[in-house]
């Protein structure tokens, strides 16, 4: 079966290390922040100028000076650095971030991705997703493995605008967890009960399958 | 002391100077840290054919939105836009002009504005529809692209405390591009909640130094919220 | 918490990894607010080899100067060197290399090496010693010259009060290089005097977020004074 | 006859301006502070990251950690903003600094200035003073007009490496004020007593003469 969203996030969670500066997307990458392992701690930096992101707040703390990149009201934790945009993309440009999930509408082989545009559709923007792509060399990229018409988005070549070039070296989907190597996406783990062949169907990019492809477990 | 005192007593006077056809940078991200009165008064003036620099262009009827009511903007740098009903339609109307720049372009062409840094590379944006006509270097076996810097007639920012010198510190994510948006104007007006005493801002915790800035006024603030999210 | 406590208790433990050849990036202006103790543990380690990036190369006895006397530095960028005897005869017999850059630039290339700019052109330096060999460009009708980023294996950083963390706030003008430097090096070593629990430093007033610095050690500092002028 | 160092430090203070932010170099322009017009604020710049220099501190006040970029102990007068050496050339570079005034060995005609490096001396280097002329429109250079060997100083091109090319339009020496237009220096003011014609004996680079050169006048 296909992963639900909170599974997609689950299994991207166990990709963090203690100490991990942590950039997560709108969507099923924020929910990641939901299964952080007990014992591991975690910064979340949010590229409107907060390192230190903290849970949502309560009525009484609610504040419209302290939000997040997705606009929503936050708090900081304890131990948290607020500071302008330009030293926050300094940070992500530079490479300071350790692991950066976020959503597309496709990647391909080449471990390029789009993820902002759909031509003639309304453009509202890359924001700071071309940015992030750029800057982290430890990306993952989560979305559906299909479009709802069953289409691929593991594609041989992106076939929308592109967000970055060559960026993208792991991939989780609602079906497979995969790594982009040399033209290729290398099928590492799939979703339980999802067959090899299901996941061959609808990957159309190039695909190696390894001789092994272990389930993935959830408690 | 009459040549660093910088405040201003009206909106009138804070804005003084801007024309029709002039660039705009504003700070701000979303809703949060806007000049919302220095907004306003450009609303006010009526001015057109203006070129905006800044993150977002607020909503229908708040932020740099009320700008959109009477077509005053001809053209904007953004990296977010659209949260907003008539902005779309005059987008896609072609009545307004939209340049998508990648957020930590968009604050570093602002810083290199500031810094007298005319261009520099970067890989954001290589290999997209950002990266081209632009021009592309290698660097460390890595394609980049160059990007120059911004500058513009106004800066328009919203600060938390300021010193009559302009000394300024802005408060929690309210600073976002509002400290590099100070730094890239050719006239730099902040508003303010609070106008403070000389020495009452600790001279190592300035976030933006006077030096940049050339009017500073008090004033109150709605301070709207774009997404309200609470926790049980 | 484990992951976030950056903190190390001895000097060996804080330039672990230090290696002969390698690039040490330094903050300090002068003798004010230099890594002193950091740098005396590269001494005690006789690593050599060294290109050492700091805007001075300390005195004679003192700072970057006791890296001098084994000779463990083969090149420098740096902005002003020379107040240092035995500085001046290694840099005439040809022993160290020495690459002046301007001031302001080499705070620039700092910046730009821990901003993930490889690059940017700047007007200093052009038609000087400093711009031979390097690109030119005309922006906005007047010439720049292409100067690189600079990256280190190390940053030795010396700050006032930092949290385990790594969140660094610094004293009065003894910040100057220290923050670019702390977000140019692969490992970044902070020393400082006196680290405080999470939440003592407001979070809108830290010069070097955490995210740049991976070892935090609290020592004691001699802090000399190079050129003690006072008023009657 | 010649101005002294502390005439020269005079006469520059007149082209100072209430609310001015002024970077002064070693030497005569440091001096310049001590003639600032009654009535009249000026907001001190020194690189090493200090804007709004104070006097010398008292024995008590002396403090390791607040030196100007002359490496000198100051203090910080009411209002001073503190910060990286990065931000302080962004400020110098960006052409937010109102007026420089700094030493030089040569200028030249054409605006070039050369003030940090004698082929074959030991050469220390250039500190901030590349970034200085380079970034600021307004620029005073002060040095005595002719060296102690009788040579000009103001040249029809710089012998000595530049500092900065074609950057200077304003040069105080002892002898007279000019300003360089167009490939010339123009004899703006004499120092009282000194002739026009020494004057254009002791200026190697072009000079052009008005009819009226003014004697300037000191209390």
């Amino acid at each position: 079966m296909a992963l639900t969203r909170e599974q997609m996030a689950q299994r991207v969670a166990r990709e963090l290390q203690d100490g991990f500066y942590v950039n997560l997307g709108i969507g099923i990458p924020t929910l990641v922040a939901n299964y952080v392992p007990e014992g591991m701690d975690v910064m979340l930096q949010s590229e409107n100028g907060l390192l230190g992101m903290g849970r949502f707040p309560t009525e009484e703390e609610v504040d419209p000076d302290m939000i997040n990149a997705g606009k929503q009201t936050v708090t900081a934790r304890s131990g948290a650095a607020i500071f302008s945009s330009a030293e926050s993309f300094a940070m992500i440009r530079g490479g300071h971030v350790d692991l950066t999930v976020l959503g597309a509408f496709e990647v391909d082989q080449q471990g390029n991705i789009a993820s902002w545009m759909v031509p003639g559709k309304l453009i509202k923007g890359m924001g700071g997703a071309m940015d992030l792509v750029a800057g982290a060399d430890n990306i993952i990229v989560t979305m559906t493995h299909a479009s709802k018409h069953g289409e691929s988005k593991l594609l041989s070549e992106c076939t929308l605008p592109l967000t970055g070039a060559g960026c993208i070296k792991r991939v989780l989907t609602d079906l497979a967890y995969l790594e982009i190597e040399d033209g290729a996406f290398i099928l590492k783990e799939r979703a339980p009960g999802v067959s090899v062949e299901e996941i061959a169907e609808k990957t159309a990019g190039r695909l190696i399958v390894p001789d092994e492809v272990p389930e993935m477990t959830f408690e | 002391m009459a040549g660093f005192d910088k405040r201003v007593y009206s909106y009138e006077d804070a804005m003084a100077g801007i024309e029709s056809g002039m660039t705009v940078i504003a700070g701000g991200f979303g809703l949060c840290g806007i000049p919302e009165n220095l907004i306003d008064e450009i609303k006010r003036r009526g001015v057109r054919d203006l070129t905006v620099v800044s993150n977002n262009c607020g909503v229908d009827g708040f932020g740099l939105g009320v700008l959109l009511e009477d077509r005053q903007i001809k053209k904007i740098l953004a990296s977010y836009v659209g949260e907003n009903a008539l902005f779309e339609r005059q987008m896609l109307d072609g009545e307004i002009e939209v340049v998508l720049t990648p957020q930590g372009t968009l604050a570093e062409k602002m810083r290199a504005g500031g810094a007298g840094i005319p261009a520099f590379y970067t890989a954001t944006g290589y290999g997209t529809p950002v990266g081209e006509g632009k021009e592309v270097r290698e660097f460390n076996g890595r394609p980049h692209i160059l990007e120059e810097a911004i500058t513009g007639d106004f800066a328009i920012v919203k600060g938390w405390k300021a010193d009559r010198y302009g000394n300024v510190v802005y408060r929690h994510t309210a600073q976002n591009f509002n400290p590099v948006a100070a730094t890239a104007g050719r006239i730099t007006v902040v508003e303010v909640e609070e106008i403070v005493e000389p020495g009452e801002l600790d001279p190592s915790q300035i976030h933006t130094p006077g030096i940049y800035v050339d009017r500073i006024i008090q004033g109150c603030f709605e301070k709207r919220i774009e997404k309200r999210t609470v926790r049980d």
